[in-house]
């Protein structure tokens, strides 16, 4: 690869939960030896079921989880065992949104004031600077600046997910995980903020792990696609190659049974079962096109 | 087309909360035939669900059914009393909700809660109860369905559950199978299989099936007639093929546009309905999409308008005083 | 689920051991029991023998281990008023207690389960109002002041059962009323709030969405799951009846654990609040287990392993 | 909504209003200008309730010592509310921070705060209580501490629940994410949304702490006269059950309607704080 350097490395990271009193002697790992390399100003997709390891995967990153085994770096700087003070002043740099809106606000705190909460972290700002930065951000994010001072509960779906994107924007990150951030909102509300996300990532060169299960909106969105199955990376590539081409028998089921709104489309394709006993699990990831790696 | 299995006339569901009144469920009428595959899409607030639970009286607390008739049958259901009602669930009409997790009792095993159904409207006896239970089981797709009778739903996968959901719902044979929002909390690949076994379910006893989903690509590939609800509204309905290449309603138009087509160029943003989900408490007295809809006349922010058929195409039809084709050609596309 | 099992013996055995030393502790904060035993004015020397025939000048590590060892067998000393086994003086107490507790339980239980049930039935109609006036008044009632009320009007005016003692099965008729009562006003409470919460659950509609007949619905879909907090809720108001209620117990002066308690209390005679403490507390711990144990038969989430 | 709504309110309205009544009665009672509380007048014993005045105003009628009742209940009301309060407020105070600490670090701290707790929980509270009270002697602070000690364990218990519960969501991740210390998402994320449930089971402690209180001073283990109780009247009053009932129905009924105020106003914030409503 002839890329720069990366601005978020993890190599072979794996995460085990301990198991509750001594019930399970050894439980399955939750992400198993995966690596993945995100470049600058790069929008890579995180796909597959619930349980695949693609949330764990994606809090391993920002540190919110503590990795079982492998390493991970940030900016160039391991993190991999960096404590929680070593941690803050990066956590200027590292952001997350997450998938539900109503349980992502803090349901007593002015939404004001939520926004506001990472400037108070990192930056020496005093309040009524801080207040004009939330009111940057309210407008940045297409939020009125007077609906500052309300309350969460007086907001849908839609309007929450922009407060907590103004949060994660506040202070000036460079790389933000997405963590499944669609799939609560209603569907006509859905566009509004991927077009959001989209149009912040130009504007301010932000690199995003986009954690979601709805493969078009992955497709549209993202640069690269990695495909996650049992806490394994099982394909990873360009979009327009893992979408157009998908090696894996996973990543063929997992696109022959997303549902396109096409009637004719839809009743003219087979669907495709992926049966994990007839493959084998796979060793490891192999270069099958440029930049497009599957796990034989 | 054949008989009408049932017919909905000018419903009307009303929320008291507080002093305020709302209309989940605001004056819609429509019918479904013997047989018929009709998915309805909508988004929370659509009042898509909430219709059908009033067809089977199941509505939650502070909800009531203001005006209009379910005929089914020849009966209506609004009219019926407890007892006559409770003859019609589970044994002519069955009904699969979203979240298997929590629709199953958690201490009664997966067999009783199946063949207890069987026992209650078809008289069986709980040995032949059970056996048929099993069967229905094995027809739903669970392996090893004797030793599956005696677990309970904690012990299933989410997709396992809902085939418990779906053997329950279909132990009377019943005319009627209601999925509501029954794959939503279902991963893509396991839904893609819960809907194959409905429609080969559909196709083994002959019974009509109504979807409700959020998602309008769910629809697209099984059902015959889709209906499109917005704010307690009926906005537009008719055959799959010709709803989808010729939506006659803005907010059919743009849900389809909104969605990323795999085509799309990378750069250009998605087209985004603007504004937030309707509010039930606070309805526009016109039509209900307008302040949302770039193609909006001035009529409708003022009237209602009702459904109307839409060109030549057979029980295609639409609400709006607009046609949509000349609007858009009128303002050059959204935007 | 055997495993599950240890783990909760090796809980109750830790939660006892716990209780031995809080009882320990307690007992020597008091200061020197010889000092206490002892009228006042007694000459040192005379305090010294004691000392040394109690063992109390030993180190508090092994004044401790030895209390220990002795209280895993029920060896609490003599009573310093009766001059007989502590353990003992209390055991002869336990039938009159056991007795009271199991009559009121049981009245309280079954009324207070019919009553919470008909409640939640019967919910935004009038029975249902009537039944929760009941419930709060009888929650808010203190045992011994509606103790004290039936003795004036049942005993005293009217003449039909004894004022207290234990004389005959006419005796336990008073204190059962006063405490069942109590028992079921807290049951028809939770209980009414456990099935109105079981009966808003998705499962409800499911089992709704079948036609079932409301009997099997509220009996077999709603109950079970209702009952698990009233099991709870059952123990709990069992040991604490268990633990003798002393007051109640006083007012009828009946010849329960409680009124013993509150005597060695008031006369300090330590090995018998020992002695009782541990009797109660064990008997405590023990009926937890068995609801753990019930628990299983009504979840089998819990039974199976999760 | 969990019960019906309008019934709901008014008992809430009711019960708000008798605690205010019973604070108003416990504050500014004792301005009425009735006999001491702990005046003896031999006189005029056990009479019973008039609003005669021959022998003084006695609307509640004299005890054995020709004390007026209605003036020690009145001061009783004090001496209850007051061992009440503070004996919620103070095991409110420790429940919550441990409920806090317990559920918000978990592992070994959690599973050593739970096994004190289950230990507490071992001994029923009235037992608990009347040991201590019975070994450290009666006294109002000693009163005050052994009913905060068998109180504090159901706040952490409900409040470490809660914690867990709240822990877990995504607004305590993102906290962590922009790198708060642990104080700050403590207290001003987890403690505002776990405050509501402290609430309901303070009402509930309150009920159980003041019968409790009556308890012990019924049985002698409570405040020491001359001091007025419920419980110690109520204990004076037995003796004169059948002649002069009054002396014992009074207090008897002050308690009865603290608690049950105390209830109603909180099934009222139960239902209008139900997480499940909001």
């Amino acid at each position: 690869m002839t890329r720069t350097e990366p601005l978020v490395r993890i190599e072979n990271a794996t995460k085990v939960y301990e198991s509750r009193g001594w019930r399970n002697a050894r439980p399955a790992p939750v992400v198993n030896g995966v690596s993945l390399d995100i470049a600058r100003r790069e929008i890579v997709g995180l796909v597959g079921e619930s349980g695949s390891g693609k949330s764990t995967l994606g809090r391993m990153v920002l540190r919110l989880e503590t990795l079982t085994g492998g390493r991970l770096w940030f900016d160039g700087q391991e993190i991999t065992n960096a404590s929680r003070n070593e941690m803050r002043p990066l956590r200027k740099a590292m952001q997350v949104v997450f998938q539900d809106p109503y349980a992502a606000l803090s349901p007593r705190m002015r939404v004001g004031d939520f926004v506001a909460e990472p400037l108070c972290v990192h930056s020496g700002r005093n309040r009524s600077e801080r207040e004009e930065r939330v009111a940057e951000l309210f407008s940045t994010v297409g939020l009125d600046p007077a609906l500052m001072r309300r309350f969460p509960h007086e907001f849908s779906g839609g309007q929450r997910q922009r407060i907590c994107i103004a949060r994660a924007i506040a202070s000036d990150p460079s790389f933000i995980v997405a963590d499944e951030p669609i799939t609560a909102l209603d569907v006509s509300i859905q566009a509004q903020i991927v077009n959001l996300f989209k149009e912040l990532q130009q504007r301010m060169g932000l690199t995003y792990l986009f954690i979601a299960h709805d493969l078009s909106m992955v497709r549209y969105l993202c640069d690269r696609v990695a495909v996650m199955l049992r806490g394994r990376i099982v394909e990873i590539g360009p979009a327009a190659s893992v979408f157009g081409n998908p090696l894996h028998p996973y990543t063929q089921a997992l696109l022959s049974a997303a549902p396109v709104p096409d009637p004719d489309v839809e009743r003219r394709r087979t669907r495709l079962i992926y049966d994990p006993e007839r493959y084998p699990a796979g060793e490891a990831l192999e270069e099958r096109a440029p930049g497009h790696f599957l796990l034989v | 087309m054949a008989e009408p299995l049932f017919r909905i006339r000018n419903l009307k569901i009303r929320i008291q909360n507080g002093g305020e009144t709302g209309y989940p469920v605001n004056d819609i009428s429509y019918d479904l035939c013997e047989n018929e595959t009709l998915g309805i899409v909508g988004e929370s607030g659509s009042g898509k669900s909430m219709h059908v639970l009033a067809m089977l009286g199941l509505l939650p607390r502070g909800l009531a059914v203001e005006s209009g008739e379910i005929v089914f049958a020849g009966r209506d259901l609004l009219k019926m009393n407890a007892q006559e009602l409770r003859n019609v669930r589970g044994k002519e009409i069955g009904i699969v909700f979203q979240d298997p997790m929590t629709s199953l009792n958690p201490v009664l095993t997966v067999g009783r809660q199946i063949s207890e159904v069987l026992v209650r409207h078809k008289r069986l006896d709980w040995r032949s109860a059970r056996a048929r239970a099993r069967e229905l089981l094995e027809l739903v797709g669970i392996p090893d369905a004797e030793r599956r009778m005696r677990a309970f739903p904690f012990q299933f996968s989410g997709g396992m559950r809902q085939r418990v959901m779906i053997a329950t719902a279909l132990a009377c044979e019943p005319r009627l199978l209601i999925a509501d929002e029954a794959t939503t909390a279902l991963d893509v690949t396991i839904q893609a299989q819960v809907i194959d076994l409905i429609r080969s379910l559909k196709e083994r006893f002959g019974m009509s099936v109504l979807w409700i989903t959020h998602d309008i690509g769910v629809v697209a590939g099984f059902a015959e007639t889709v209906q499109v609800m917005y704010a307690g509204q009926i906005m537009e309905r008719g055959p799959v093929r010709s709803v989808f290449y010729n939506p006659a309603s803005a907010y059919t138009w743009s849900l389809l546009k909104s969605l990323p087509r795999p085509d799309q160029v990378a750069g250009e943003p998605l087209y985004q309905i603007p504004g937030q989900p309707p509010n039930p408490f606070r309805l526009a007295k016109g039509d209900p999409f307008a302040e949302r809809n770039p193609f909006a006349t001035p009529r409708c922010f003022e009237e209602r308008p009702a459904l109307r058929p839409v060109g030549d195409v057979q029980g295609h039809e639409v609400a709006a005083w607009y046609d949509l084709k000349t609007r858009i050609r009128e303002t050059g596309g959204a935007e | 689920m055997s495993r599950y099992f240890l783990i909760r013996i090796g809980q109750s055995l830790l939660a006892i051991w716990g209780i031995v030393t809080i009882v320990f502790v307690v007992t020597r904060m008091l200061g020197d029991p010889a000092v206490l035993l002892l009228p006042l004015g007694t000459p040192d020397s005379q305090i010294q023998e004691l000392r040394s025939s109690l063992g109390l000048e030993r180190p508090m590590v092994v004044q401790y281990l030895d209390f220990l060892g002795h209280a895993v067998v029920g060896d609490f000393g003599l009573s310093y008023q009766s001059f007989r086994p502590a353990m003992e003086v209390v055991l002869e107490r336990m039938p009159a207690t056991a007795i009271l507790t199991a009559s009121s339980l049981a009245l309280g239980a079954v009324l207070g389960a019919a009553t919470g049930f008909a409640a939640a039935l019967a919910r935004g109609r009038f029975l249902e109002f009537v039944v929760m006036c009941f419930a709060l008044a009888g929650q808010a009632t203190p045992v011994f002041w509606l103790g004290i009320l039936l003795v004036l009007f049942f005993a005293v005016e009217l003449g039909w059962f004894p004022t207290g003692g234990w004389d005959g099965p006419a005796s336990l008729v008073l204190p059962t009323m006063a405490l069942g009562i109590f028992v079921a006003a807290n049951i028809t409470r939770l209980f009414r709030s456990s099935m109105i919460e079981t009966l808003s659950e998705d499962y409800i509609r499911t089992a709704r969405a079948k036609g079932l007949m409301p009997r099997t619905i509220f009996m077999v879909h709603a109950a079970r799951n209702a009952l698990i907090p009233v099991v709870t809720m059952l123990a709990l108001l069992a040991a604490e009846l268990l633990g003798g209620s002393a007051v109640t117990e006083t007012v009828f002066s009946w010849p329960g654990v409680g009124r013993l308690l509150v005597q060695a209390i008031d006369s300090k005679d330590f090995p018998v609040i020992q002695a009782g403490v541990f009797l109660i507390a064990t008997i405590f711990v023990c009926i937890n287990f068995l609801v753990d144990l019930l628990y299983t038969l009504l979840d089998p989430r819990i039974r199976l392993g999760r | 909504m969990r019960v019906s709504s309008k019934f709901g309110s008014i008992a809430g309205i009711i019960g708000v209003s008798l605690i205010v009544l019973l604070i108003a009665v416990a504050l500014f009672g004792p301005l009425l200008g009735l006999a001491s509380p702990t005046a003896n007048n031999l006189m005029a014993r056990l009479a019973p309730p008039s609003f005669n005045t021959t022998k003084g105003l006695h609307l509640f009628g004299t005890d054995q010592l020709g004390r007026d009742v209605l003036s020690r209940t009145i001061h009783g009301a004090r001496v209850t509310l007051t061992i009440g309060a503070t004996a919620v407020l103070l095991g409110g105070a420790i429940g919550i921070v441990i409920g806090l600490v317990a559920g918000y670090y978990g592992r070994w701290v959690d599973a050593v705060l739970m096994r004190i707790v289950d230990v507490q929980l071992s001994i029923p509270l009235s037992l608990l209580a009347l040991l201590v009270v019975g070994t450290i002697g009666p006294s109002l602070q000693n009163l005050i501490f052994v009913l905060a000690l068998t109180s504090w364990v159901q706040y952490a218990r409900v409040v470490r629940g809660q914690v867990l519960v709240v822990r877990e969501r995504e607004y305590i991740q993102s906290a962590h994410a922009i790198g708060l210390g642990d104080v700050r998402i403590i207290f001003q994320h987890i403690l505002p949304n776990v405050l509501s449930a402290a609430l309901v089971i303070a009402t509930i402690e309150l009920a159980r702490v003041i019968i409790l209180e009556a308890a012990l001073s019924f049985l002698g283990l409570g405040v020491q006269p001359p001091s007025p109780s419920w419980g110690r009247m109520l204990a004076e009053g037995r003796s004169y059950m059948s002649s002069a009932p009054w002396i014992a129905i009074f207090p008897g009924a002050a308690i009865f309607i603290t608690a049950l105020s105390v209830n109603l106003t909180g099934d009222w914030l139960r239902d209008l704080l139900d997480p499940k409503v909001t």
